[in-house]
């Protein structure tokens, strides 16, 4: 059965506003970066810091930091499947042997 | 009927244990939900990494039509939004009534505010034929230049454009609904310490269309 | 429906190419090892069914809730064939897919719902081709609308066409003999009917055949006759019983009413666009979008062909 | 705590008229809601089976012309799948029985599990309305381009499947919840019986992969209102890549229909054979096992699609190990009935005929995995009579034997059992009389979705089109033993079968919130000693 302890956890409200401060910060570093190329890197980059701002969010304003483990693993398995949807189409697509046309 | 007013202090449906039992179960459900949407989003966002993949070119035109600063605005908005959703929480755990209810506000109107950009990057990208696919009716000296490369499917880059900011846009209207009925219940004092699943919940569907759009905005606007 | 082509009359079609007896093999042996497997499980399930019938109430049954060597067995043995079997798809699969360079190159355009063969000295014909016998010949498959898919059954091989790009397919034909190809993807109201004939034949028959203009010493009107029966027939009948397309009994020189209420004479340029941009103008009562371009795909002579056969269905 | 206190009082009578069903929340009234409506449609669709076989009795032209086949053969597959055997054992016998074999009062969200049959009913009614606009004939598989540019019905039927789709999405989601929060006191993972951990691996598939679906009918709908090209090549879009989206859904879905299946079986055997389960864990870890897998293999039913050979080839190895955990079911159901006690009532006839008839539906289905052969049977009837085998002659043969078991404990009667048999006999052999000769007629390149076919096929297809009217005749009486059973069957008392899950503690029928006494579980599921 779920766990029964009655007490939620309440996050401070300093640390909630940190938290906005560094999301729009990492705002900032993504327009910032964005005016750079670093050519094929371009797409990783934006990736990688949406993902941090994406995992600030989940662990504290969706408390995820504080709760259930099994959260985790069905976000976590929601993501894999879609690498796994990527992975193979991808794979499709690069390894299709297009012949020209013979006209 | 199993359920009982819930406005009643510590009360719970009735095939629940308790209250505490039923918080629970309902947050398990709405997380189960979430995925359901980060899979169904996620779809979106395969299919444009791989055509981002095959039409590079496509894609880092398209990106030069969309104007980045309004894209930051509505990210700063939906952050902001996002603070609030999660104070008006915090504020129902103090049982701070007021607050609950003017973060909540703040919340819906940071949604309308969303919207109202949005608005006027439509009608702006509508008004020059900046349209999906078959609809693509722009004619600038972009498209010349795209073709020059072996590129003729602009329209491909505002088919993901109107497409993923239409779901998202959908789900943020859907956001300032559950929104709206949270306004009108807390005005009736549902909400208390023991008792703010329905906040939670819908706190933490607000919080994914904020993560959505975390992605969006730097794929869409930026790199292209 | 009908046709000349020899199709399985037994179990399994005729085997057209040294790869389709591979694929037969393979599949005897999955056939015996799905044979044995089912013999396994459906045998042991009516001899346990009958040897431990209920023979009076309240019986008492051991507690068995596992073997660990049994299950052992039943997952690893299966396992083995699975692997076998896949093992020897692959193997298979190559053949199937190892287009060899020396072949004879043809390129097929599926189009709702024919399929069209044009060759590299230009000669194309549709619904039928010739190849020659103990060549390779590798076909370069495109779709000028939907998908479509060309099977040939006794070579045991299908692709699909794929608008947009092309894909390829190949086989040795080792037997001379008129072959069925079916569409099997599909596309439409007449995808059944979306067949073609490949004729297996002597070097010398085939490089008479394509040497050969069907076309020598015809009256325009013949000409036009083939092409209907070959491009047309499937929409547009010359009866009084209207297809998908109208009937061209008594088409020519009548006036016709389109959908937006216009009306036109039909006479040469009607006809012309009709075949060439059929969207531009669209008969009352019929679908839009339905019949395809022919631009391109007919040349001048069979187009005046066409015109002229039309003609003579009063 | 306890429910109703009245003996004569269960869910059934506690309130009436049609108001107080269709706003009902108590899951086993949905459960029976959903049994209406599946039935309902399986009829309709079972309709237009009866119209295919009579359309493909003989060469050329038989009843209807191309256009009409083309339709009747696309509903015929969307309403079967998409309306009957998904929803066909979650949503209905998974309803009724899941909480109860948990000890549970109810599901977690009832609320939501009422939505998601009005999605359901919603989504059916939409998809009903493309008949209107001319019908729907793409096939059930919707493929690009030919879905963008036939007519307008297409759309109607892509949302309504988009909505039951939903339906989908809210049960699965119901029945995770319920499976982690709603279990008795005692009621451990290791001791839910097997029908409970069927639909707990169901449920993570249709959470998992239905939104998938979602958003490729949401794209395609958005390919015919505004023209985004994704799919289509005429944009410089990928057809081949809506085929992928398509199917990576609709492979797992196809384990969505067989996993709740299997689970009903191992009920039904070990039941009828009063004997302990052989290797409970093996076979609750197998449904995991084959939930887990079947989102890896989607790419098999695209071996010809133009999509790359190495991606077929990597598809055909995974699809392959999908075939192990299922061959440890089989193996164990056979052993469960070793040294058993075994009783042939119908519902046991229903799971023995699911054995013969999935078992060969399996194997064919490695025949078609591997990759050299499905060359040539790819689109051939070989896989219309794969399919069948397994939705038919496993998923359905379930569905019935399902009904048979539990319903003295959903409606307190017992049904007629010699006309219950005769149905079985009628279904199984006309089943077999129907299906079987469309292997040979596939191995022969007869392929699918054929209007009309070379006389060489006539006599095979003849055989198949008398068959089929066998198995409609079965299910007549099937029908007709429901209803008789439903009106003047015998009264039946908590525990006919002499089962040992929880639903058989309860009074039949069970009263509104299932127990009388909340059950304590103390051992497994099966303990036959
Ligand atoms: C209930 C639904 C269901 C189930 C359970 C399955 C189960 C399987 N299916 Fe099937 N399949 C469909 C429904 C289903 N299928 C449908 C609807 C289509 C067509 C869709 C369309 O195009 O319209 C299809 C099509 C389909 C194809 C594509 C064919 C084509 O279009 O070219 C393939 C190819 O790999 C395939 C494979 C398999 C395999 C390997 C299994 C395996 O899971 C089977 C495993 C089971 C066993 C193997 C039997 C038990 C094992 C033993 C007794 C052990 C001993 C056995 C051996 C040693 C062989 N299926
Ligand atoms: C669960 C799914 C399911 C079920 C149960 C069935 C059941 C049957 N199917 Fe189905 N079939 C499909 C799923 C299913 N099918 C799919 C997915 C396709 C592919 C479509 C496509 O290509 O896109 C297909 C295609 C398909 C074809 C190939 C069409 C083609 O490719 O051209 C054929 C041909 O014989 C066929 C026949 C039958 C028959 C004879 C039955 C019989 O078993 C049906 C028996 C049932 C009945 C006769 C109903 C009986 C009920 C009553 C009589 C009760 C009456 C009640 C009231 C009046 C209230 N089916
Ligand atoms: C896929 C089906 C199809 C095929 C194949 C087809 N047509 Fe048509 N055709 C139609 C339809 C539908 C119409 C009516 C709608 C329209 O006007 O476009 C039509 C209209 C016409 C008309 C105008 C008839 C009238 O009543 O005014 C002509 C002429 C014509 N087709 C010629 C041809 C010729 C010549 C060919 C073969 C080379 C051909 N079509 C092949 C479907 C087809
Ligand atoms: Cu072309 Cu089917
Ligand atoms: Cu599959």
């Amino acid at each position: 059965m779920g766990q029964q302890h009655g007490e939620h956890h309440t996050i401070p409200l300093s640390l909630y506003y940190k938290i906005l401060g560094l999301l729009l910060f990492l705002t900032v570093i993504t327009v910032a970066v964005a005016q750079v190329d670093f050519g094929a890197l371009n797409t990783v980059i934006a990736m990688a810091i949406a993902s941090i701002k994406a995992g600030f969010v989940l662990a504290y304003f969706m408390h995820l930091k504080y709760d259930d483990k099994l959260y985790w693993v069905l976000f976590g398995t929601a993501v894999f499947f879609l690498i796994v949807l990527f992975f193979f189409s991808w794979l499709d697509i690069v390894t299709r042997i297009n012949p020209p046309s013979i006209l | 009927m199993s359920t009982v007013k819930t406005s009643e202090h510590r009360h719970h449906a009735h095939h629940f244990d308790s209250a505490e039992h039923e918080y629970q179960s309902s947050k398990f459900g709405t997380w189960l939900f979430l995925v359901t949407e980060i899979i169904m989003f996620g779809g979106l966002f395969v299919g444009y990494i791989l055509f981002h993949e095959l039409f590079k070119e496509t894609f880092k035109v398209g990106a030069t039509f969309l104007d980045w600063k309004l894209g930051a605005l509505n990210t700063v908005v939906l952050l902001f939004s996002s603070l609030t959703m999660a104070l008006s929480i915090y504020y129902a755990q103090q049982n701070n009534k007021k607050l609950v209810l003017t973060n909540l506000y703040i919340t819906l109107a940071c949604g309308f505010v969303f919207l109202i950009v949005k608005y006027f990057e439509y009608t702006h990208k509508i008004h020059e034929g900046l349209l999906p696919g078959r609809y693509f009716a722009y004619d600038g000296p972009e498209v010349a230049a795209l073709k020059e490369l072996g590129f003729s499917n602009l329209g491909l880059y505002f088919s993901f454009y109107f497409t993923m900011t239409g779901l998202h846009g959908s789900h943020v209207i859907a956001g300032m609904a559950l929104i709206a009925w949270l306004i009108v219940r807390a005005h009736k004092g549902e909400f208390n310490s023991s008792y703010y699943t329905p906040l939670e919940c819908v706190g933490l569907f607000w919080h994914l269309v904020d993560l959505i759009w975390i992605y969006l905005f730097p794929l869409l606007y930026l790199v292209g | 429906m009908s046709s000349s082509a020899s199709v399985a009359s037994r179990f399994m079609p005729p085997q057209g190419s040294e790869i389709a007896a591979n694929v037969d093999s393979l599949y005897a042996f999955l056939l015996i090892v799905s044979f044995i497997s089912c013999v396994l499980v459906i045998g042991g399930l009516i001899y346990f069914a009958i040897k431990y019938r209920r023979k009076h109430e309240g019986e008492k049954t051991p507690y068995i809730a596992h073997n660990t060597t049994l299950e052992f067995l039943w997952s690893f043995i299966p396992f083995v064939i699975f692997m076998v079997a896949f093992a020897w798809g692959w193997l298979v699969y190559y053949q199937l897919r190892s287009v060899p360079e020396n072949g004879l190159e043809i390129s097929v355009l599926g189009q709702k719902w024919n399929w069209t063969f044009t060759y590299k000295s230009g000669r194309a014909s549709s619904g039928e081709f010739y190849v020659p016998v103990d060549q390779p010949v590798r076909l370069v498959l495109g779709s000028a609308d939907v998908l479509h898919s060309f099977f040939l059954p006794a070579f045991r091989t299908k692709q699909d066409a794929v608008p947009g790009r092309y894909t390829q397919l190949w086989f040795k034909p080792q037997r001379e003999g008129s072959y069925q190809v079916f569409c099997t993807e599909y596309c439409g109201d007449q995808h059944s009917s979306m067949a073609a004939i490949m004729h297996v034949v002597s070097r010398e028959k085939y490089e008479d055949w394509l040497s050969n203009d069907p076309y020598k010493g015809l009256p325009l009107a013949d000409i036009g006759q083939k092409v209907h029966t070959a491009r047309c027939i499937a929409c547009h009948n010359v009866t009084d019983v209207k297809g998908i397309g109208p009937s061209f009994k008594g088409l020519w020189g009548r006036q016709e009413t389109m959908d937006d209420g216009q009306q036109y004479l039909v006479d040469e340029n009607y006809t012309r666009e009709s075949i060439l941009n059929p969207n531009a103008k669209i008969v009352a009562g019929y679908p839009k979008g339905v019949m395809p371009t022919f631009a391109g795909q007919l040349n001048e002579q069979e187009l005046l062909g066409l015109i002229e056969f039309i003609k003579t269905l009063k | 705590m306890a429910g109703t206190s009245d003996p004569n009082k269960n869910y059934l009578n506690e309130k009436s008229g049609l108001w107080s069903w269709l706003t009902t929340l108590d899951h086993k009234r949905i459960g029976i809601l959903y049994m209406i409506s599946v039935m309902i449609f399986f009829a309709i669709g079972g309709i237009f089976a009866m119209l295919i076989r009579v359309e493909l009795f003989s060469v050329g032209p038989t009843i209807m012309d191309a256009a009409t086949y083309n339709r009747a053969m696309t509903f015929h597959g969307a309403i079967m799948v998409f309306m009957v055997i998904i929803p066909g054992i979650p949503a209905f016998l998974g309803n009724f029985f899941l909480p109860i074999q948990l000890g549970a009062k109810d599901v977690a969200f009832p609320r939501v599990n009422l939505m998601s049959w009005y999605c359901l009913m919603i989504g059916a009614a939409i998809a009903f309305t493309s008949l209107i606009y001319h019908g729907v004939d793409t096939g059930w598989t919707f493929y690009t381009p030919y879905s963008i540019s036939t007519n307008n019905g297409t759309l109607f039927m892509v949302l309504g499947a988009f909505v039951i789709g939903f339906s989908s999405i809210l049960t699965g989601l119901n029945f995770i919840v319920t499976t982690h929060k709603l279990r008795a006191p005692g009621m451990t993972f290791w001791r839910m019986p097997l029908f409970v951990w069927a639909l707990y691996s169901t449920a993570i598939l249709q959470v998992l992969a239905t939104p998938v679906l979602a958003i490729t009918l949401l794209l395609l709908a958005a390919e015919r209102l505004l023209g985004i090209g994704i799919f289509d090549p005429a944009l410089g879009g990928d057809p081949v890549l809506f085929q992928h989206f398509f199917w990576f859904y609709s492979h797992p879905a196809v384990y969505i229909m067989i996993l709740p299946a299997m689970g009903v079986v191992s009920e039904l055997i070990a039941t009828f054979s009063q004997k302990t389960i052989f290797g409970y864990k093996a076979i609750a870890l197998s449904s995991v096992g084959i939930a887990a897998v079947s989102f890896f293999v989607w790419g098999h039913h695209m071996f010809v699609s133009g999509q790359s050979e190495v991606a077929g080839i990597l598809f055909s190895f995974i699809t392959m190990l999908v075939g192990v955990p299922t061959a440890i079911k089989v193996f164990n159901w056979v052993a469960t009935m070793y040294r058993g006690s075994i009783r042939f009532d119908s519902p046991m006839l229903y799971a023995l005929g699911f054995i013969f008839l999935f078992t060969i539906g399996g194997v064919t289905g490695i025949i078609l995995a591997t990759v050299g052969v499905d060359v040539h049977f790819h689109d051939t009837y070989f896989v219309v009579a794969h399919f069948h085998y397994v939705m038919v002659g496993g998923t359905l043969m379930a569905i019935m034997g399902g009904i048979y078991y539990w319903f003295p404990k959903m409606f307190g009667r017992m049904v007629d059992e010699t006309w219950a048999r005769i149905s079985f006999v009628l279904i199984f052999i006309g089943f077999n009389v129907t299906f079987f000769p469309q292997f040979i007629l596939g191995a022969m390149g007869m392929p699918r979705r054929y209007f009309d076919y070379l006389p060489a096929y006539e006599s095979l297809n003849k055989i198949s089109s008398i068959g089929a009217w066998t198995i409609g005749i079965g299910f007549l009486v099937g029908l007709g033993v429901i209803l008789h059973g439903l009106y003047r069957g015998q009264k039946s008392g908590p525990n006919p079968w002499g089962g040992k899950t929880l639903e058989w503690t309860t009074s039949s029928p069970p009263p509104h919130e299932n127990f009388h006494v909340q059950p304590v579980v103390t051992a497994g599921p099966y303990e036959y000693r």
